[in-house]
């Protein structure tokens, strides 16, 4: 199936039934990538209300019960629908087959099948819309969750449908990382995204089935009353917690592992020089899926859990610090004698670090089950997660687009705008979660819909904040359809990258490489 | 059954495989890590019947008085009879045997439809007697002075877990069904079975599961 | 490499016996639950299961002949479903006297 | 010298609420090496990458630059110092922590009964308050905690101590306040509608004030409407208006005496029967409109006379 010269797996077939039944990996990237995209967009302006209700103390624009729809939704969705599918199933989709040399994943059609998952959870999800939507927060706690009289059970089966999407896009990756790399291409000679995706799968494989079976249970909870979760019929509240939180802190990994990754990838490009340390970011890759595992109850420390158990639990979190802290040195080992450009992709892979740093020693503190006692579900968790999450993840997807473009769409992106977005974006952001932090510490509760007049003035500006960064991911959003409609012709390799998916023709053909590609070395070989 | 007649049938290896071998370990490796996140998920209610097993042992010796483990025994033997069959079947087609791999799935999936009949008596006896989970529960037991604390609880673990047994028993057996038309077409045999291998770990895993749920809802009282 | 016709076949003389020693522990589980060891029931009753499947994934599932990637995987879910179960026991098995209510 | 100044200039509760209790001031010392640490490491991370990004910025297209895979030595040094501070830092918080969890032999206990959306507090004379906690200064004071509908948790900024608390058991809190004064209560688990409006009191008063404020029947010399007031105020306002306004509940405004339909499209009359039944089960007859399980029960949490003073005052809110 060799192609003509010119076309590729964008023109090759059109009509938009030749893309809802595609089984080209690149396409359903791209098809996720439209989704995710959107889910963004929408789980932005359930953002930018909570910010506009919250400028002030008192009511500004909803009463309570709708902004703690807000709320939920704004959790639900970018937790389930923008940042767990963000990497993997749309960036992850598109290039890991590209990166290893393979001609797509190994379950084509499993990996359309993961991408219907998603839009059926989805609407699924939507749904409850239309039985007064959900007020639980995306956590669904006990027996809060089996009382409240809505759309929740709704917003849980959607849940559930869409942890099927991501366990198969989790399959796919593991079997096809063992079973199509190209010839030479030893694990490690992988480049560190795939390593980051590799160890994202092994979460997503064993973590989601337990999601799965609790949200079952849930549904059961609330459509038959079983009991198991509900202390009213002997049950209890907190072995849900257990089994919540067996499935979603791992799946803060499945969240930043693979954003890891990607910044792997652009540090190395943007400053043309071998990543320092390859090994040591790849097993902390592994180690971090690993030990992700063991540290849940930190969620718990105040929850009514015994004091051995959170005791147990904060020294198993340290254990996780360590891997984190050796990828973030590596990275900056990484810059030190290259050749560093500040195009857009390098700053957000730059402000990355400078965020995550601050994500990362602020989740020590909350390790710290003395320190976690007083922060535990204030403003200070808020603004820790949001700089793990947005200032990490978010910022990686967002400087992995622009790093791609011109790879995905053949076209190059303009450099000028996207290095504004990013100006917006990393101002935006500190403005709006620095604040949060005192907030936290001063002791202003989360999911709270109206606060003490103290909190008031970092609160109007948190929310300023919030406003500049949706105005910059606007920006982005434009660099991004700009690019698509009129960008200028993308050369095979417009960043002089040493990885896989840079050696075929931009946009890649339906089988990825004319000729079977073979590897010969390390996936970063700038000498 | 004239399928050994027909011309042999040649599956066409995916695009992105070099061989059919290379396919079928891809596929198997895929099966297996699709039965890591089955097991994590029936592991899931496994860990929390034991929890409540361990914190009221009462309720759950009193819930378990009130299922029948002569029909359990007998599930537990139609099951593990199913298995063999299904390894049987795969056995035929690896030395060529097409009908017997047909004999030997119509056995299986005969199997499936016992265990649901008898699972189906099972379920009917206790609606009619209110055991039944959580608020919906209106037997005696409960309220009587012999009574014992929570026993709706029981009946919840053994409803989700049978439930969401008994719905992979089907899924198996339309499975099963789907490989029955594809053997009468002749598609399996030495150098092809990949479906047939996979569907029958499936079908182990299922009865796997129930070799455990098997004592413990039945048995351990 | 090999083609699958050089996979392992498994004799048809293992099946069958690994079938009857199925059946006869499915009967010894039987028996064995008429008997009352208190505790030790659960106990027994869980090591029998574990024994037949371990025959179901030995034979019928060729966990013995394939490859060993595939016992590492299955190893690894119920490892992470002991980490799953010994936590949560931890908690609520070392929660104080107070919060004994339910 | 200079990490003697640091500490001192960290301890002054950085951000934070004053500290009213020793373990408050614990917290502070170690959130304040945790702050000073986390600045420490911020700067050589985000100022080395910051150093090196303008220092070796790309000069041309042909820019060398040095293959350095890995070192070792260096590896295994930002492996190993972090990790020591990690465990320092956990040991140290699990010294706090146990300290926080490990209660006086002679503390006085108070009862707190959380239910959406009020704090009420029961003392061992049976002397009960709500959405008012009174406690005397430098007395440890065991909370034993227990909810009647959902997850709510007890959380005190300035003692720096907070608990979930669960219904179907009980969970415990203790603190011994150090200074007079009034200090907040939040509800820190997420609890419905009114979570954030799920706030208390916190007042630590001398020994001679709080043992005469505990053997005083709080309604003495009280009309029954004036009783009904202050138990509207610490209990109904948080889901009821006055005025004739819907909040989460009906005003109480014009209730007394009108006609309301039920879901079912029954009609029924707003009399003290009514009343009583709504606020004994309140799930019994709900109003069209309104959604069903928003309003807790409060059998068994209010009195005879609270209950009657309720209805009487709901009449006089015209």
């Amino acid at each position: 199936m060799s192609s003509a010269p010119g076309v590729n797996y964008l023109n090759e077939k059109s009509g938009l039934w030749s893309w809802l039944t595609t089984l080209d990996h690149k396409r359903i990237g791209i098809m996720y990538m439209i989704s995710v995209l959107s889910f963004f967009a929408i789980g932005g302006a359930f953002a930018m209300l909570i910010r506009w209700e919250l400028f002030g103390a008192g009511k500004n624009i909803v009463d309570a019960a709708t902004y703690n729809q807000f709320m939920t939704f704004h959790g639900a969705i970018m937790t389930f629908m923008v940042i767990i599918p963000g990497v993997p199933a749309f960036l992850g989709n598109f290039f890991l087959p590209l990166m290893i040399g393979a001609k797509d994943v190994a379950f084509p059609r499993v990996n359309l099948l993961s991408w219907y998952c998603l839009m059926v959870g989805a609407a699924i999800s939507f749904w409850s819309l239309f039985y007064h939507g959900a007020d639980t927060g995306w956590t669904f706690y006990t027996p809060y969750s089996i009382q409240t009289d809505n759309g929740t059970t709704w917003l849980v089966a959607g849940a559930f449908v869409m942890g099927f999407s991501s366990i198969l896009t989790g399959l796919n990756f593991i079997v096809t990382v063992h079973k199509l790399r190209a010839p030479g291409m030893t694990f490690f000679r992988m480049p560190l995204f795939i390593w980051g995706l590799y160890s994202t799968a092994v979460i997503q494989v064993l973590a989601t089935p337990v999601l799965g079976i609790t949200l079952l249970l849930l549904i059961a909870e609330r459509t038959m009353n079983i009991g198991i979760f509900d202390p009213a019929m002997g049950g209890d509240p907190v072995l849900f917690q257990h089994f919540f939180w067996f499935y979603s802190h791992p799946a803060v990994y499945i969240m930043i592992l693979p954003a890891m990754g990607i910044i792997s990838e652009l540090i190395t490009c943007y400053s043309k020089k071998t990543i320092f340390g390859y090994r040591a970011i790849a097993w902390s890759s592994i180690g971090i899926a690993a030990v992700s595992f063991f540290v849940w109850g930190h969620h718990m420390f105040v929850s009514g859990q015994s004091e051995v158990a959170g005791i147990v639990f904060s020294f198993l979190t340290m254990l996780v610090g360590v891997p984190t802290a050796i990828k973030t040195f590596n990275w900056v080992a990484t810059l030190y004698k290259g050749s560093i450009e500040f195009s857009a992709p390098m700053l957000f892979a730059l402000g990355f670090i400078f965020l995550f740093t601050i994500g990362g020693v602020t989740g020590i503190m909350l390790a710290v089950t003395a320190v976690d006692v007083h922060f535990h579900d204030t403003y200070f968790v808020v603004a820790h997660f949001h700089y793990v999450m947005v200032g990490g993840t978010l910022m990686a997807i967002t400087g992995g687009i622009y790093h791609w473009l011109p790879k995905m769409f053949g076209k190059m992106y303009n450099e000028g705008v996207a290095r504004f977005s990013f100006v917006l974006i990393f101002i935006g952001f500190n403005v709006t979660f620095f604040p949060q932090f005192v907030l936290g510490a001063m002791g202003m509760p989360r999911r709270y819909y109206d606060y003490l007049p103290a909190f008031e003035p970092l609160n109007k500006v948190s929310s300023l904040g919030a406003w500049t960064i949706g105005v910059g991911f606007l920006f982005a959003l434009y660099v991004v359809v700009d690019c698509i409609l009129r960008g200028k012709k993308a050369p095979d390799n417009p960043w002089g990258a040493k990885t896989l998916e840079w050696q075929t023709s931009s946009p890649p053909p339906h089988e990825n490489f004319t000729t079977q590609p073979v590897v010969t070395g390390g996936p970063y070989e700038y000498r | 059954m004239s399928t050994a007649n027909t011309t042999e049938y040649h599956h066409h290896t995916a695009h992105h495989f070099d061989s059919a071998d290379a396919e079928y370990r891809a596929s198997k490796l895929g099966l297996w890590v699709f039965l890591m996140t089955e097991i994590l998920m029936f592991g899931g209610l496994f860990v929390g019947y034991i929890i409540y097993h361990q914190k009221m042992p009462e309720t759950f010796a009193a819930g378990s008085k009130f299922l029948d483990w002569k029909l359990g025994s007998l599930n537990t033997v139609i099951l593990i009879f199913s298995s063999l069959t299904m390894a049987l079947s795969i056995y035929y087609a690896q030395i060529g045997k097409k009908a017997m791999v047909l004999y030997n799935l119509y056995i299986t999936f005969f199997c499936g439809v016992g265990f649901m009949v008898v699972k189906s008596i099972e379920y009917s006896h206790k609606i009619h007697d209110g055991l039944l989970p959580g608020s919906l529960f209106h037997h005696a037991a409960e309220a009587g002075s012999a009574g014992v604390a929570h026993l709706p609880i029981y009946f919840s673990f053994y409803f989700v877990m049978t439930g969401l047994h008994g719905s992979h028993v089907l899924v198996g057996m339309g499975l099963i069904a789907w490989l029955i038309v594809r053997a009468h077409k002749g598609h399996f045999g030495p150098q092809y079975y990949t479906p047939l291998e996979c569907v029958g770990l499936f079908w182990h895993l299922v009865d796997l599961i129930w070799i455990y749920l098997f004592p413990l809802l039945y048995l351990v009282g | 490499m090999s083609g699958p016709n050089e996979h392992h076949i498994v004799p048809l003389k293992t099946f069958l016996g690994v079938f009857a020693t199925l059946m006869f522990l499915t009967v010894m589980t039987v028996v064995v639950a008429q008997f009352h060891f208190g505790a030790w029931n659960t106990v027994v009753a869980m090591a029998i299961a574990s024994l037949k499947a371990f025959f179901v994934l030995a034979y019928f599932m060729h966990l013995k002949y394939d490859d060993k990637v595939f016992l590492v995987g299955f190893l690894l879910s119920i490892f992470f479903l002991i980490v799953m179960y010994f936590f949560s026991v931890l908690d609520i098995s070392t929660r104080p006297v107070l919060n004994g209510i339910l | 010298m200079m990490w003697w100044l640091l500490m001192q200039s960290a301890q002054a509760n950085t951000f934070m609420p004053p500290a009213a209790t020793d373990i408050a001031e614990r917290v502070n010392s170690l959130y304040g090496f945790l702050l000073w640490a986390s600045f420490i490491s911020c700067v050589l991370v985000i100022g080395g990458f910051i150093y090196f990004a303008f220092k070796y910025k790309r000069r041309s297209e042909n820019d060398k630059t040095a293959y350095i895979s890995h070192n070792n030595f260096l590896e295994f040094l930002w492996s190993f110092v972090p990790f020591l501070i990690f465990m320092a830092v956990f040991v140290w918080g699990w010294a706090i922590y146990s300290q926080m969890r490990t209660f006086p032999e002679d503390a006085l206990e108070v009862h707190v009964q959380a239910q959406k959306w009020s704090w009420s507090f029961e003392y061992k004379n049976g002397r009960k308050s709500s959405g008012e906690l009174l406690i005397p200064v430098n007395t440890p004071i065991k909370l034993v905690m227990t909810s009647s509908d959902v997850l709510h948790s007890f959380y005190v900024p300035a003692f720096r101590a907070k608990q979930d608390v669960v219904p179907g058991r009980y969970t415990a809190l203790w603190f011994k306040p150090k200074y007079k004064g009034e200090y907040q209560i939040f509800c820190t688990e997420y609890c419905g509608e009114q979570h954030s409006g799920m706030l208390a009191k916190l007042k630590v008063v001398s020994r001679e004030e709080f043992d005469d404020w505990l053997a005083n029947d709080p309604y003495k010399g009280l009309a029954m409407e004036e009783v009904g007031q202050k138990i509207y105020t610490a209990r109904c306002a948080i889901c009821h208006h006055t005025n004739d306004q819907k909040l989460v509940g009906p005003g109480f405004g014009g209730l007394f005496g009108r006609e309301e339909t039920l879901q079912g499209g029954e009609k029924v009359m707003v009399d003290e029967n009514y009343l009583r039944e709504s606020i004994m089960n309140p799930n019994a007859k709900i109003v069209a409109g309104y959604p069903s399980g928003q309003m807790p029960t409060f059998a068994g949490q209010l009195s005879e006379q609270e209950i009657t003073g309720v209805i009487e005052y709901i009449k006089t809110l015209k």
